[in-house]
């Protein structure tokens, strides 16, 4: 009963959403919005060949400081949810639930994960020329080290390094920003206010190179943390705290 | 052809979306429903790059094969924003897992009918 | 002069640098958050009082003019409420600041979800960006959903997860909105879709805001949207549902005028809006009554307050704004001092109910006036800023013709009084339950909630200090040509 | 669009459907949340026909592997079987 | 600074004052409430400027404070009354706790009594009456007596008639444009009917509340008895007269001016039943405390009665009542608070004999209670005469029988009072009481002379209502300093009729105490003679016990169906169905997330509706 009445309610809005949605046909090019002026302006003043980084980074980079908070946020949301209160014993000496891999896993595992790092490396760098940038980046990283995670018991990121490299990176990203009010042009937050180079230069782009690798580095901390802290909570069962 | 794909690459977007909100809806299991809000977060990012896509129109990314040449690219725009949806879903996904683990080693159970302890 | 980019870009940055700090000294972690808030606080109201009347401060980022680029608006209006947020972020970091039942170690987390919050909350009522918005948004969600479960041994992980599953909602409709938006206008910049948004097909419009209404509904408490709040409320740490009562609704509520007001032209949101304010009202107030727990209480009375601010809004009329903004003023300042009151006088009640403080006006004298107080103003009696804020209210509503809405929330103002001085009795009219052990408020407590107390009575007493300020903030809401002609000079409302 | 991607994508918008059914009715929360790793994947495919690159890259990188692994983490914390 | 702005100020300065001084230490206190007793009408009386206004505008609205005659007239049962229930209340609560918050609050709705009495301009009057409210529930739940019930109670009948009062004021405001009473009373012939009923009724409701009027009394009873009796005094002998003060300008100046003459008839109506129903509830009653309550009402609602009816003698009468009204209720209830705090209880069943222990609450209660049954040679006489003769010059003789019965019953609860708390057997257990302090005394011997003089010159009372009457639109109202005529010829020369009656008096007096002083013996309540049925010592056998049980079985089925009972029903009904309106949130996040849903498509499917495109 309950089931049919979610599934019309459902298709209620399904119907109302599709009609909103097909009134302009996929695929046409129909807006005549902010699109064309970003698609013209990032090669010819930012230099930037990817569009889409120009926007998250530059036009848009006031969201995507919003969103590396996100990521901070969730990281830092997940340490308050499941912290625990006498940490500092635990954290000595920290119990892993996962078994232990199997040696090939663990050898490959190794293998893999230096080149891991250094393709999050490549895609954030790369972030203004080719597809990717420091959200890919970082996600790749994390997955490296995920492996790793996964694959010893006794691999622990280091906790400090990880604080370090999560506060420098979003303290750079702010100042960076914060450095456009003072050195850019007109005086904004986040403008560019260093030379925008060549397209499809590896060194173009002014800020948002620089921004998009402290992304990275961000994104991978943060996204590491998460999964050590969700890997390292306790076993199953009840928790005495919580009762 | 174009009102077919219209229909069928929207409409999908949309199913996926309700799908989720079913599972959000109607599945008792805490996990089910996170997976039903990534399922439904999907579908809404399906539908943004379908929304940003231009008949013949390539990446927006202006390499050197591409510069210059005066071609139409996708709508840009929609994909940024979506960059940025996917990250937030990401975080608010891992939250919402913590947040059952908690509720499970409180409760010792994953069903949310049994789990309402603040109520009236 | 200052950049209104601070608001946002100051907290973010020490949010990120807190970790150090603990690393270099460890009680830094409570103090650092306070001179952030100090001092975004200091700017803001520097910034308000300083603003030229009828001109708006408008920053750009990264060097893009709108609406290619994020714009935040710092004007008479936004910068009233960023001045109210930042004001009560400080008051909340004051009472809150040697939060000693959990150490230093996770008060880091506490202040940086608080400081981020508080953040989101000020990124949403500056931004000039829609999409800007929803992010903001997010930021305010998540560490609301962080903090909600701070605490454990009680049913706080329930309360964010209820909290989280209708967010995530709410932020699927307003994704959905967005897209749909920029499916039609090709921008997001709010002042452009302002112009644009007259073109727009009316179905597609009115679907539009029907999906902003439920996702900012969701944040601004409306009902039946509303399942979220008692429970969150309740189960949160006392400092944070103050703010989430001052802080967080403000910011649902804000998105959604401005949103109405400015951005999407429709006229028929209005009745929707007074609808559902007036459910909400009525759904909420009967509710609490019936509550045998204080913080759920609150809750709900907020719940209530928060539907009489939207029927405020939904005249649409200049009297019913600036009724709006007194009583999200009072909601924010007087549920604040509750809210913190309230901390103090469950502390050491496992169960929190309202029985359990039978006759603790006499063992907690200050906290149970400032509790006393707090109820006198809240439920509207003189000299009382309460009292002013109903009293427009009505006005403006009797000069909308709508009498019954008048009776109707006298009547659930009737039931507000109930439940409060049911409370009040049990403080201070009661024979206290033997062995029962208190927690004394702790100085800083006291300073704040003492504050509190003082711009209540004050404004009570002579509400003028105020009123100049809610009125140009009115005249800034309703001047929607003004809006976008000072964020897109080059183009204009037809 | 050519045919061959518009087939693909047809082929994807099916496996999309199939792949949401399984994820949500399916009892067992592993094979659930390969499902949406699974449709994670195709969501990928998709994007790389629709011309986005990055957000094809984002999704691959959040959705496939890091979603897919902190579900699993949080299942195994906890119980592997809906109840009936 | 203005007179009037000061005199505010005292009042809040000295409520503050003995607050802070009793938080020190309790001398302190109590000399910072004597000098408010002492301090604040002598500021009125010889300071204040009566011709003097003060307006203002705060946000947005004008306000005005000024005094006319009318309100004068209430201001003198304020200042009057209150300063003696003030010294009252220092012999009173001396022994007991919290005194700080007790006078405080004290204080403040003494503030807000006067407040009311110069607010020009709806604002004002309606952030003092609530100042006055919500002080006068601070001391209703004092003695943390019956909080839930009683405290609510009134709180929520007050809250009820100061909403209504508030949505008129609103209403009004969107008529007029201004907040002035004056522009009101202006406007109000202009107004179409539906506004003039809604604002004229809604302001009648709310002033009559406050006057305990049927059917919504049911706050009075309760928070009369349960209030500190020093309080009491001032509750229902100045407080209730805000009710009347209201009263008298909503019916003379809209409804008798803009010819609704019967909305006044309805209210003289409900006065009238209020005062039989009431009295016939007061002879019931084993409570001295509750017993005054439910006189008070009664009273109330003669005094109601007369303003109802609006005409010139029937206001005359109504106001005359109610300044008697406060001097007489507040000497019972100070009396009865001293037999409370000497005795210990003020039930009649235990209480009796106290004649010799409390000469002086004695004589004051006498002198009260002869007043309160409107017998010669006392005041209370010239009220009831001047509101029969209007009643009757004005038709309404079946309102003239009811008046007539209630006053005549009046004299059985009287009877009752004086007998059970005064007369009858001393019993043991009272041996040691001993008469009130001096500080309690006084106010009570104060009041009594003034009682006392009105009966023979009531013409010193009849000045200030002649004045006061002026502002309500009666010029030139004739009186007299002792002569009641009446418009058929009849005249009573009030000093006549007090000489007489004292001398007799005398007379009897001097017989009584040679005929009778040697044979007096004392018997307490067991010493009786029993045939057959022996008395045990639980038994009850004071002499007020059952009363007036003969009386009580026949009009036990009228009684019986108080009105309480169906707002106590209404008032769990409601409770019910907020209980009903909670399971909405029913705790299951799913739920929640389904609203979300549902109302998402509701508004979808009527999005043509609401939009309408």
């Amino acid at each position: 009963m309950k089931n049919v009445i979610i599934i019309s309610l459902l298709g209620v809005t399904a119907y109302y959403l599709l009609s909103a949605f097909v009134s302009i046909p996929f695929g046409e090019d129909f807006i005549n919005g902010v699109k064309d002026f970003y698609l013209n302006k990032s090669p010819e003043d930012l230099k930037v060949a990817n569009v889409v980084t120009s926007i998250v980074v530059n036009f848009r980079g006031f969201d995507t400081l919003g969103e590396v908070t996100v990521l901070f946020l969730a990281s830092t949301a997940l340490g308050s949810i499941l912290y625990r209160r006498r940490s500092s014993h635990t954290a000595l000496n920290p119990q892993r639930t996962a078994p232990q891999a199997s040696t090939l896993v663990q050898a490959g595992a190794k293998v893999i994960f230096p080149f891991t790092v250094l393709l999050g490396a490549y895609v954030f760098i790369h972030g203004h020329l080719t597809p990717g940038g420091g959200f890919q980046g970082g996600a790749i990283i994390a997955t490296g080290f995920l492996l790793m995670l996964i694959s010893y018991r006794k691999f622990f990121v280091e906790h400090n390094v990880l604080t370090w490299i999560e506060a420098l990176a979003g303290t750079s990203f702010v100042v960076i920003g914060l450095a456009g009010l003072v050195y850019a042009d007109n005086h904004n937050f986040l403008e560019n206010f260093l030379p925008a180079g060549e397209l499809n230069d590896l060194l173009s782009g002014g800020i948002i190179g620089i921004i998009y690798i402290a992304v990275g580095f961000k994104v991978g901390a943060e996204i590491t943390g998460i999964l050590d802290t969700l890997l390292t909570i306790k076993e199953a069962g009840l928790d005495p705290e919580e009762n | 052809m174009q009102a077919f794909l219209t229909y069928s690459i929207y409409g999908t977007a949309l199913f996926l979306m309700l799908l989720g909100l079913y599972a959000v809806l109607m599945k008792k299991n805490l996990i089910k429903i996170v997976i039903g809000l990534s399922v439904a977060d999907s579908g809404l990012h399906l539908l943004f790059v379908a929304v940003g896509y231009i008949n013949g129109g390539t990446a927006p990314i202006f390499s050197p094969a591409v510069a210059g040449t005066g071609t139409v690219m996708t709508d840009p725009v929609p994909q940024a924003l979506v960059l940025t949806a996917i990250v937030i879903g990401f975080g608010v996904t891992a939250v919402a897992l913590a947040l059952v683990v908690r509720l499970y080693r409180k409760h010792n159970t994953t069903n949310i009918d049994e789990i309402k302890n603040l109520k009236w | 002069m200052t950049d209104p980019v601070y608001f946002i870009a100051i907290p973010l940055l020490t949010a990120f640098l807190l970790p150090l700090f603990g690393k270099i000294y460890k009680p830094l972690i409570g103090i650092i958050p306070g001179l952030v808030f100090a001092f975004t606080a200091y700017i803001s109201f520097d910034l308000y009082f300083n603003l030229e009347p009828g001109k708006p401060v408008i920053v750009q980022m990264a060097g893009w003019a709108p609406p290619w680029g994020i714009n935040l608006v710092f004007g008479e209006f936004s910068g009233l409420i960023v001045s109210l947020i930042t004001f009560l972020a400080f008051l909340v970091w004051v009472y809150s600041y040697n939060f000693k039942k959990v150490g230093f170690d996770n008060s880091k987390k506490y202040f940086t979800l608080l400081m981020l919050m508080v953040a989101g909350s000020i990124g949403v009522v500056l931004t000039g960006d829609i999409f800007n918005m929803f992010v903001f948004l997010e930021i305010t969600a998540i560490s609301s959903y962080g903090l909600t479960a701070f605490y454990k041994g009680r049913d706080s992980a329930e309360a964010a997860f209820k909290f989280l599953l209708i967010g995530s909602l709410s932020s699927t409709f307003i994704l959905l909105a967005i897209l749909l938006l920029y499916k039609q206008t090709g921008t997001l910049n709010m002042a452009e879709i302002a112009i644009k948004s007259q073109a727009i097909d009316p179905k597609i419009k009115s679907i539009i805001a029907i999906l902003f209404f439920v996702g900012f509904g969701i944040e601004a408490e409306m009902f039946p949207l509303n399942g979220w709040v008692p429970d969150a409320y309740s189960q949160a740490p006392g400092p944070v549902a103050a703010s989430f009562a001052s802080i967080l609704a403000k910011s649902g509520i804000y998105a959604l005028i401005r949103v109405f007001y400015t951005v999407l032209d429709v006229e028929g949101i209005f009745n929707l809006l007074l609808t559902a304010g007036l459910l909400t009202i009525i759904f909420a107030e009967f509710t609490a009554m019936r509550q045998t727990r204080l913080r759920r209480m609150l809750a709900y009375s907020s719940i209530g307050q928060m539907g009489l601010i939207m029927v405020a809004f939904s005249f649409n009329t200049k009297a019913g704004v600036f009724a709006g903004l007194f009583l999200m003023f009072n909601h924010a300042v007087i549920k604040t001092l509750l809210f913190l009151a309230s901390g103090f006088l469950t502390y050491s009640t496992k169960q929190k109910k309202i029985r359990d403080l039978d006759g603790f006006g006499k063992i907690m004298p200050f906290t149970s006036l400032m509790f006393g107080l707090g109820a006198f103003a809240i439920v509207g009696l003189p000299p009382f800023s309460g009292f002013w804020g109903k009293l427009n209210m009505l006005t403006a509503t009797a000069d909308s013709n709508l009498y019954l809405v008048i009776a109707l929330i006298l009547v659930v103002a009737v039931v507000e009084i109930i439940y409060y001085f049911k409370v009040i009795g049990r403080l201070y009219f009661r024979e206290r339950h033997e062995d029962v052990n208190i927690q004394k408020p702790t100085w800083n407590a006291v300073l704040a909630m003492s504050i509190l107390a003082l711009v209540i009575i004050g404004v009570g007493l002579y509400p003028d200090f105020i009123t100049d300020y809610l009125a140009k903030a009115t005249n800034e809401l309703f001047d929607k040509a003004g809006y976008i002609k000072h964020v897109l000079p080059s183009l204009s409302l037809n | 669009m050519t045919n061959i991607e518009i087939i693909l994508t047809i082929i994807s918008l099916i496996v999309l459907i199939v792949a949401g059914f399984y994820a949500v009715f399916k009892k067992d929360l592993i094979h659930a949340v390969v499902a949406t790793s699974v449709i994670s994947l195709v969501l990928s495919l998709m994007f790389y026909l629709l011309q986005a690159p990055d957000v094809a890259l984002t999704e691959a990188a959040i959705g496939i592997a890091l979603s897919t692994i902190i579900f699993i983490i949080t299942i195994r914390n906890t119980k592997r079987f809906e109840d009936k | 600074m203005s007179s009037l702005v000061i005199l505010i100020l005292i009042i809040a300065g000295f409520a503050l004052l003995s607050y802070f001084g009793h938080s020190i230490n309790k001398t302190a206190g109590n000399i910072a409430v004597f000098a408010a007793a002492v301090l604040i009408p002598l500021y009125w009386f010889t300071r204040v400027d009566f011709s003097e206004t003060v307006s203002f505008t705060i946000s947005g609205f004008q306000m005005e404070l000024g005094y006319n005659m009318y309100g004068k007239l209430f201001s003198l049962i304020v200042m009057i009354l209150s300063p003696l229930a003030l010294i009252y209340a220092l012999g009173y609560m001396k022994d007991s706790k919290r005194t700080g918050t007790f006078y405080f609050s004290f204080l403040f709705s003494i503030l807000g009594m006067t407040g009311i009495l110069m607010s020009r301009d709806f604002i004002s009057l309606f952030i003092f009456w609530e100042i006055m409210t919500w002080s006068s529930y601070l001391l209703v739940i004092f003695l943390g007596k019956d909080v839930e019930k009683t405290g609510i109670r009134y709180m929520v009948f007050s809250a009820l008639g100061a909403y209504a009062m508030f949505m008129a004021i609103v209403i009004i405001h969107r008529n007029t444009g201004s907040m002035m009473l004056n522009d009101y009373f202006n406007a109000f012939g202009n107004f179409s009917t539906g506004t003039k009923f809604l604002t004229g009724i809604l302001l009648m409701f709310g002033f009559a509340l406050k006057s305990a009027v049927m059917p919504v009394h049911v706050w009075a009873p309760g928070a009369y008895s349960n209030t500190p009796m020093a309080y009491t005094s001032v509750f229902s002998g100045a407080l209730s007269k805000m009710g009347v003060y209201g009263l008298g300008f909503v019916v003379i100046n809209l409804f008798a001016h803009a010819n609704l003459h019967f909305a006044g008839t309805i209210l003289a109506w409900l006065g009238a039943v209020t005062a039989v129903l009431a009295t016939f509830s007061a002879i019931f009653q084993d409570d001295a405390k509750k017993l005054l309550a439910y006189s008070s009402i009664a009273q109330l609602g003669y005094i109601v009665t007369g303003i109802g009816i609006g005409t010139e003698l029937s206001i005359f009468a109504g106001l005359y009542l109610a300044v008697l009204h406060a001097a007489f209720k507040g000497v019972l209830f100070m009396a009865a608070g001293a037999v409370e705090r000497q005795a210990g209880s003020t039930d009649m069943t235990e209480v009796t004999g106290l004649i010799r222990k409390m000469p002086l609450t004695f004589f004051a209660s006498l002198v009260a209670i002869i007043a309160l049954a409107g017998v010669p040679p006392l005041g209370g006489f010239v009220g009831k005469w001047m509101l029969y003769e209007s009643l009757i010059n004005n038709g309404n003789f079946l309102m003239v029988i009811m008046i007539f019965l209630s006053s005549t019953a009046a004299f059985l609860y009287s009877y009752k009072f004086l007998f059970g708390l005064f007369l009858g057997q001393e019993e043991p257990e009272f041996e040691n009481v001993k008469e009130a302090s001096p500080l309690m005394t006084i106010p009570m011997l104060l009041l009594s002379v003034f009682l006392m003089i009105t009966g023979s010159f009531p013409g010193i009372v009849f000045k200030y209502i002649a004045e006061g009457m002026t502002d309500l639109g009666f010029h030139d109202v004739n009186w007299q300093m002792s002569v009641l005529t009446n418009a058929w010829g009849d005249s009573v020369n009030l000093q006549h009729v007090t000489l007489s009656i004292g001398v007799v008096f005398v007379v009897f007096l001097i017989f009584l105490t040679w005929k009778g002083y040697k044979k007096t013996y004392y018997v307490s309540t067991k010493d009786i003679s029993s045939s057959g049925e022996v008395i045990k010592p639980e038994d009850n056998m004071t002499y007020s016990t059952d009363f007036y049980k003969p009386f009580e079985r026949v009009l036990h089925p009228i009684l019986k169906r108080k009105i309480e009972k169906y707002y106590d029903e209404f008032g769990e009904g409601i409770g019910a169905l907020f209980d009903f309106m909670r399971r909405i949130y029913t705790g299951n996040g799913q739920t929640y997330a389904f609203y979300v849903i549902v109302f998402l498509v509701i508004l979808l499917v009527f999005s043509k509706n609401i939009f309408g495109y």
